[in-house]
């Protein structure tokens, strides 16, 4: 517990004094233009130029550096840069000065399609992708549907070249609004809706998906460096 | 020249009965600015303007501005017209009461738009001596342009996942039925698993179990145990191994042979084979 | 000679409180935040921008109070144009930034006369102009004050001929340093002795400025092709 010393002081309360506060330490009428000529300026000024700018017998060095001090904990910073200064929006605040536009995008067939194909199908090769669509996939399908966040790699198969396995992940879920992978329409309820007509072959079967996360037996467990390998990319920036 | 020095020019003539010599309008805009920078020259209050005097000086210069021949547009014709007319009603007594405004009223009106005009140009002057931005107050010089991150959003409904499913399914099914390439486990590969089997052990073994551990693709399950089960009987038959079968669909077991139980084992086999 | 009151005041002395002096009271976050998006913006910015930019529970208005009082006295204020926020020089700073801008294009007297009308007197019409000023308008006068993005046609009187009217926009309350047009210079004064009734009949309500997109009870909208003509051409920036 700090000591608390209790001190008889006595005050002198001069009312006319206490009406108007008086301004506490008057800021220099420098900064002030300063400040102006910087906000204005329509690029970086070097010390020669305001000087030029400022009444006689301003110290700009000084004033400069009081400025910058002022401005140190604010949103916007007083920096130099190279011999000239300028305002800048503090270092901390990019982020406010970003704006993050969405725009809809609709998937191409053939990611639709491969998409379609990992959900019924996972876990799931590129090569039996390829299989079952009767076409070698564009190169950059898979790349797309990775970014959407719908699919994952989960696994590699247990076979030679150890191709990695795809899956679908909780976000597919959320956008198809489906509960899970497993409420996907079969066979008859495709047919029912219309969208599997004709004759199909005997045999001609459509599986019951599930995204079980644990591994099946013929999967091995992802290498340590596949999720860096450009497989699931951060949302691309573009400019 | 200028209103205002016209006022100058018009005010050293006055008190003089000739009007001034020096006419000009083109400083003016219209007959209204005339009209006021003439009311000007009375040196009172708009409110307390004599429409009567006014007219007269206006009259005054328009025909003054007539024998220099000066060229004067029809809006200050017209309103000389207009204050001739004004200026012989104030004169008249009224004679028809209620037939239109009274010389009065038009009068009135007449100050009301001096007064309105003049007032408006003064708030002119007053608004554009505000501080004007980019003349007097500047803003932001170097504004830092908000950097756009623009974010896919992919849009795909559950009917494009599914029609793209069947679409393509039915289409690939239809048009490449086509016979898959078995993979079979060749009897040689069997032969040689079955031996090195019967080669740990003396003891019974289970076929099936000890398979298992080579089939990696349930696809294959059958060929293997075909093939193990062909090369088990040719092994039974050269009097390497022998198996054992307790009924129909029973596991199957084998081991190195050991004399007496034989020719039991190899009926079971015959038997289920 | 003012009254000066003895008092006596008992002090608690906290040592330990006293010792480091505590910083003054922390500046709030909000207010970098603000302060660094107003100054990085090159237009002004109305409060829901600012508030969709900053941290949900933030009393933008509240922070944007604050802010202007900081800055009140610095040479770069904060001020309200319009509906929207910006920073700005101080209006005693003219002398000291006026010499970096070109030129600005000087209107005609009657440029000006007829904005003031416009400001004073909005929704007005063309003929209604010509009637305060007494003369026939210059064809090329709206056109300037057109280009200049201070005006702009905003509806159609109900009278005959439908004659087009005209009213201020937020370009002109941003280049005036106003509020809104209930702040112009001078128009209580033009109000109190009558003279923006117009020449209508006394006991008439007195008309009040008003650049309120809303059309008044006697405008109806613009035609689809009004804005097409040229009229309102996009507002033009000066370099």
């Amino acid at each position: 517990m700090p000591s608390v010393a209790k001190k008889l002081v006595i005050v002198q309360n001069n009312d006319a004094a206490a009406e108007p506060s008086a301004p506490v330490a008057a800021r220099p009428e420098e900064l002030r233009l300063l400040e102006a000529l910087l906000f204005a300026a329509g690029q970086p000024l070097d010390e020669a130029t305001l000087a030029r700018r400022l009444p006689d017998g301003v110290n700009v060095k000084e004033a400069l550096a009081a400025l910058k001090a002022e401005y140190a904990t604010r949103g916007v910073n007083l920096v130099k840069v190279g011999k000239k200064w300028m305002f800048r929006t503090a270092d901390d605040l990019a982020w406010l000065l970003t704006k993050e536009t969405v725009e809809t995008r609709k998937l191409s067939r053939a990611a639709i399609e491969t998409l379609a194909i990992i959900a019924y199908h996972q876990p799931v090769t590129r090569a039996e992708i390829e299989e079952i669509r009767g076409v070698v996939a564009a190169a950059g399908t898979l790349d797309v549907l990775l970014r959407t966040g719908w699919i994952r790699p989960r696994g590699r198969r247990k076979a030679p070249g150890r191709p990695i396995t795809y899956g679908t992940t909780e976000e597919f879920l959320t956008h198809f609004g489906l509960e899970e992978v497993g409420d996907l329409p079969g066979l008859e309820e495709l047919k029912g809706a219309g969208l599997l007509e004709g004759n199909l072959p005997a045999g001609f079967a459509v599986p019951v998906p599930s995204d079980d996360s644990a591994l099946r037996d013929d999967e091995d467990p992802l290498d340590p460096g596949d999720l860096d390998l450009g497989l699931a990319p951060p949302p691309s920036r573009e400019s | 020249m200028t209103p205002e020095e016209f006022d100058t020019a018009l005010e050293t003539d006055r008190g003089t009965t000739e009007p001034a010599m020096i006419v000009d309008v083109e400083g003016f805009e219209g007959p209204l600015d005339l009209l006021l920078a003439l009311a000007r020259t009375q040196k009172v209050d708009l409110a307390k303007i004599s429409i009567l005097a006014l007219a007269d000086q206006y009259l005054n210069f328009i025909e003054a501005a007539r024998q220099l021949r000066l060229e004067l547009a029809a809006d200050y014709l017209v309103m000389a017209a207009w204050l001739a007319y004004l200026k012989s009603r104030l004169l008249l007594p009224e004679s028809a009461p209620g037939e239109g405004p009274s010389a009065e009223e038009m009068a009135l009106a007449l100050a009301h738009r001096l007064r309105r005009l003049e007032a408006l140009r003064e708030v002119a002057t007053r608004l554009m001596d505000r501080p004007q931005l980019a003349r007097d107050v500047f803003a932001r010089g170097a504004p830092e342009p908000i950097a756009e991150i623009r974010q896919s959003e992919w849009t795909a409904t559950l009917y494009d996942l599914l029609s793209a499913y069947a679409t393509q399914r039915a289409k690939s099914a239809l048009s490449r039925v086509r016979f898959k390439k078995r993979t079979v486990w060749s009897l040689a590969e069997a032969r040689a698993a079955l031996e090195r089997l019967i080669g740990t052990s003396s003891d019974w073994s289970r076929i099936d179990a000890f398979l298992i551990s080579f089939v990696v693709e349930p696809a294959l399950a059958a060929t293997v145990m075909a093939s193990s089960f062909a090369s088990a009987l040719e092994l039974v038959r050269e009097g390497v191994a022998e198996i054992h079968q307790k009924e129909s669909f029973a596991p199957i077991y084998m081991r190195k042979r050991v004399g007496m139980n034989a020719s039991a084992a190899t009926h079971d086999a015959q038997e289920n084979g």
